[in-house]
């Protein structure tokens, strides 16, 4: 189903939001006003808004420790997200987690993830869930290049093919996992094939074109709702930043021609779909200003938010460990 | 009351719950015959032997609404799964501020005493009360067997339940209606005067019978069960103490950072239960090895009653001792 | 390479071997003579036998639970492992170990495992540490269809395709995993298709003829030594008896059409080999029964050697725990 | 002496290794430039994120005649890995009947206090003291951190080498010949006659500082620095609680089943101690919860300089109550 006028808009919308939110972060952690690892997904926002756009809010997502953008295109609130990062009350977790903890299971987004994999057999739960609930909702688990090297991938892969979960399992390649070139740690690029040995449909897609991305998970997606189980879908983009900062953001190591040819027009994921838009007359060149002030606010207003927002109380320290 | 053992009275409580409660279902890669033939392959459902992936999923299919059961087998198979464990179950609810709630129940056999030796026999509780988010449970009776299955299952939290392979054809009374037995709460399973034995699982019943014994001398013996093990009814125990002013421990883990070694501690370090103390605490636990096959050195590994006798006796001459 | 007649005849033997030394441990257990579980191989001698067969005794492999048969195709002397199972000071193990964990790093054999799937990563360090030695050895990991829904079966893939280690991935493919049909647990069912993701060799063989078994091995093998990497060898074959047994076997619970076409001499491992080397004139039936003979000669020999091994004295109980 | 830092005391002792013996090489997901630029990327590779099979291509390459040095990263990332630690690493050597040797070393980063909340802040070490069959090693300075790597990579077992996330830029004095210490043996870092403390890694430091104040008040302080967990150096710790007839335990682990606990029994089941003990043992641990994130709530979940002085100072008190 081609998406409608408002639905490409908003996918726009989100891209810019995604990259102006983690690029306005390291700013913020770089002044020390917010704490903790940061690992901005730059350059790569088109596989989660291209695949968040066929979710309803009822349907579920796992995530990465590279959160920030599966987050927001699934619908978090950044004013939240804002305040975790700045470690207060107001924050998705009430400043218990941080960047690497954000979720919103109100909307289905069941939580960033420190460890490399572990989101896949949580997100075949949520499937699992999904399937015994019997309403045709479905689950979207992330994870990266690096992320198939662990066993819970082939595992995960594995019982959702047996059981038919509706799950996408998403492989957001970015060419590297922290230093690590995705060729130095398997032999086969192309990730997709892994999904023959589990008798389900393997799918590549160019991860920087978020109509691509968008109409590769619909289909998995309808197959999913339709009970006939799980697809593989492998979406190929690049990390425009470093793996994680901390304090300073660390020396760029890799080859920078390679990233000037990712970051030019013609494959950065967000010129290509606005250009596309404004070449199709959906937007003019000022509402993509108009687009790009809003979210500017939107940031700003998220900052502010933040910054109102009290640190948690010591005293509370032992609250939210068990319930009742 | 009828009795049953403690393998019936864990069927019993997982019919019980799945009847009452849809959400409930449970995953294993062993088949329940029964409960599945009552409840259908849907939520009774056979895994591939894939740790990791079915722990990880009874989390998030109980972060979506769900109470999984989750039936590692041994509990040394879940040590494939023990990221999930770790750095997911314990977590989960705490990092994330508390906005959802994940009522998991996992549960595998422990204990030696079979010789399957080093990987199948061990009882690595401790591992798991080091972990702040998890409860704990570690029953020693077919009736706490059933009332505390319950419980964990009706618990908004994950939990641990090990069932101690040693006492599962042992037989005992289970009322036969609907009764829990709450998580938290230790019984004192024989009441005493001269020294407070603290048994876990099946060593629960090897104390009983050293106390049963010692009692034709005059030494009289109250023998505490904890049941959970988090949370620990430390009142319990420490009330005990001061009355008797000397502690053994029996379990079958190696003592190093053990569950006894906790229970010790937990004792000690309160200055009234402290003062009370007339004697060094001791630990009645597993050899530091990996538990040999060969039935005398396995024998030679694990707690036994001359051992549990033995410790209960330095206790005592302890007292004259420390005068 | 054509099998020597010496060998072919040595093949023969092992798998008689094997096959009584699990009937006869059975029989032990059952009268408590032995202790522990035991998980028998019969049936599926031809996969230990006809990959052993083209390695070195300086070659490594690492087993499963059902290692019985992997010893003794491996060279092990069934005398300490029959005293192992008695659980002796002349075992293997010491007594320490019994049938799960029996090993003789002697000659190359580095122990059966109670995990599934725990075996892989040992052998692909074994197999590293071949490769760093550059004499040309290999390692062999034997695991079962099930093990196949373990991560470490892929992580292990993976590793030992990227740094072409020299090594046999041998899948005992026996229908079950304890009580599940290898077909509830898995969708597709040549397992062998998993390796196209790892761009290696995958190659499905009938594991109950020995000289098809031995001659993918080899093929593996000398790929293996010439440096060019790993294979997965998919062995199909079948687990006659009972998964495991303590005090008594468990009732069977399979389709006994299937049983007896699988122990069919049409399908027998044994009789299929014996039948060839008959036919082709190698053996005579009397050659075969002597053979049969002094096999359950050899047996009487390592019960009596058990059984005159003292059992460990408790006060050894903390002995072996550190190197110095 | 010349003065470097924690990690480039580790760094040394891996190229002194590695050139002592051409049978060390390493493994990690994370490159060492300087070392792989030595060494080459043979012996110093690049591994996929697969951290169950890297840890036990160690134990194989191990048993295979090398001695591998496996670097999981943070600790946190072992978990993923844990089954062939707890059923392989811990149990081979003995389940084999002592057959072969198992050089490998284990090292990762432990601990919290840089605000990467509750996974990536953990210290399990009593986890591991737990399972019989692993040596494990938490140095606390440059000189420590240095000499007990090379006796790690030197020893002939499996070795898990825990490296302290808050120390690694610390400096210190570090002798630049080849000088091993040994496992096993704890460090007086200062004596004291009033009160013993054990502090574990970065809180040896914290106890060191707080010793340093309360000198001021006339209260002697006695640090003691294990240094190395299994084998564990009881002797020099009961010694010194019979001198002080107090002790006051420092971890960032939360307390329960901890390394803390573990010293405590070990201190209070030995008559002698037990008999010399003024007051009761305390420990000074992490709240038991996962390490929050956010600064004050971290800052409130791991112990501090006036918690550490707040024990000492119930010790005391502890000495007049218990007369
Ligand atoms: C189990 C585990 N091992 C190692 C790490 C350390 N680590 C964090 S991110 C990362 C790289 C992940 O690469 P990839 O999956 O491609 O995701 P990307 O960072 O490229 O988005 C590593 C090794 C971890 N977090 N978890
Ligand atoms: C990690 C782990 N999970 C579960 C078990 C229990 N278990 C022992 S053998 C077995 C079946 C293995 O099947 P397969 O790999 O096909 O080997 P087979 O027994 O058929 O030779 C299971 C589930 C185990 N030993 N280890
Ligand atoms: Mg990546
Ligand atoms: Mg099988």
């Amino acid at each position: 189903m081609t998406p409608s006028k408002p639905d490409l808009v908003e996918m726009l919308r989100k891209m810019i939001l995604i990259r102006e939110f983690d690029l306005l972060a390291i700013e913020l952690r770089k002044a020390r006003r917010v704490h903790g690892a940061l690992h901005p997904y730059v350059g790569e926002e088109a596989v989660a808004v291209g695949v968040c756009s066929v979710l309803k809010t009822t349907d579920r997502i796992t995530s990465t420790h590279r959160g920030h953008g599966h987050c927001i295109a699934k619908g978090a609130d950044i004013n939240r997200m804002m305040a975790e990062l700045f470690g207060r009350v107001d924050g998705y977790c009430k400043g218990k987690g941080g960047s690497m903890h954000i979720a919103d299971f109100s909307i289905g987004m069941l939580g960033a993830n420190g460890i490399v994999g572990a989101g896949l057999p949580i997100a075949c739960g949520a499937a699992l869930a999904a399937q015994l609930e019997g309403a045709g909702g479905v689950t979207a688990c992330f994870f990266g290049d690096g992320a198939t090297g662990e066993g819970e991938f082939h595992e995960s892969l594995n019982i959702a093919s047996v059981w038919k979960l509706p799950l996408l399992f998403v492989c957001e390649n970015n060419q590297w996992g922290a230093d690590n070139a995705v060729e130095s740690v398997r032999v086969v690029q192309d990730i997709a094939a892994h999904a023959n040995a589990y008798g389900i449909p393997g799918v590549t897609v160019d991860g920087n074109d978020v109509s691509a991305v968008r109409e590769a998970s619909e289909t998995a997606v309808e197959r999913a709702r339709r009970g006939e189980g799980p697809t593989l879908l492998h979406c190929k983009t690049f990390r425009w930043l470093f793996h994680a900062m901390r304090d300073v953001p660390p020396p760029e190591t890799r080859d920078p021609k390679v990233l000037e040819s990712w970051k030019s027009p013609a494959r950065d994921a967000i010129a290509r779909h606005e250009g596309d838009l404004t070449g199709r007359g959906i937007l003019t060149a000022a509402d993509t200003q108009a687009m790009r002030e809003r979210v500017k606010r939107d940031l700003e207003t998220a900052v502010d938010f933040a910054e109102a927002s009290p640190y948690p109380d010591p005293k509370d320290l032992l609250v939210d460990m068990f319930a009742e | 009351m009828r009795e049953i053992n403690f393998l019936q009275a864990l069927d019993e409580a997982m019919i019980e719950e799945m009847q009452r409660d849809e959400r409930v279902f449970t995953l294993a890669t062993r088949r329940a015959v029964a409960l599945e033939q009552k409840f259908g392959d849907q939520r009774v459902r056979i895994t591939p032997i894939s740790e990791s992936a079915f722990t990880g999923i009874g989390l998030g299919a109980a972060g979506s609404g769900f109470r999984p059961v989750i039936h590692w087998g041994m509990v040394t198979f879940m040590f494939v799964a023990m990221d999930q464990i770790v750095n997911q179950a314990s977590k989960i609810r705490y990092m994330f501020g508390g906005q959802a709630d994940f009522p998991v129940t996992y549960r595998c056999t422990t204990g030696g005493g079979s010789q399957v030796a080093a990987q199948h026999s061990q009882s690595p509780y401790s591992m798991f009360m080091h972990l702040a988010g998890l409860k704990i449970v570690l029953p020693s009776t077919p009736a706490d067997a059933k009332g505390l299955l319950k419980s964990a299952i009706r618990d908004n939290n994950p939990v641990i339940f090990f069932e101690c392979s040693r006492l599962a054809s042992v037989v005992g009374p289970v009322p036969d209606d609907d009764v829990t037995v709450p998580l938290g709460v230790a019984e004192i399973k024989r009441e005493g005067r001269d020294v407070t034995v603290v048994g876990l699982a099946y060593y629960v019943r090897e104390s009983l019978a050293v106390a049963e014994q010692l009692a034709t001398e005059g030494i009289s013996v109250e023998v505490i069960d904890p049941r959970t093990l988090v949370p620990l009814d430390v009142e319990t125990i420490r009330t005990s103490v001061r009355k008797t002013g000397r502690l053994v421990v029996v379990d079958e883990a190696p003592a190093t950072c053990s569950a006894a070694s906790e229970i010790i501690a937990l004792v000690t370090e309160d200055p009234d239960t402290f003062r009370a103390l007339k004697a060094p605490p001791q630990r009645v636990c597993a050899a530091p090895v990996p538990v040999p096959f060969s039935p005398p050195l396995e024998q030679a590994a694990l707690p036994d009653r001359p051992r549990i006798v033995e410790a209960i006796r330095r206790a005592l001459d302890g007292a004259h001792a420390s005068v």
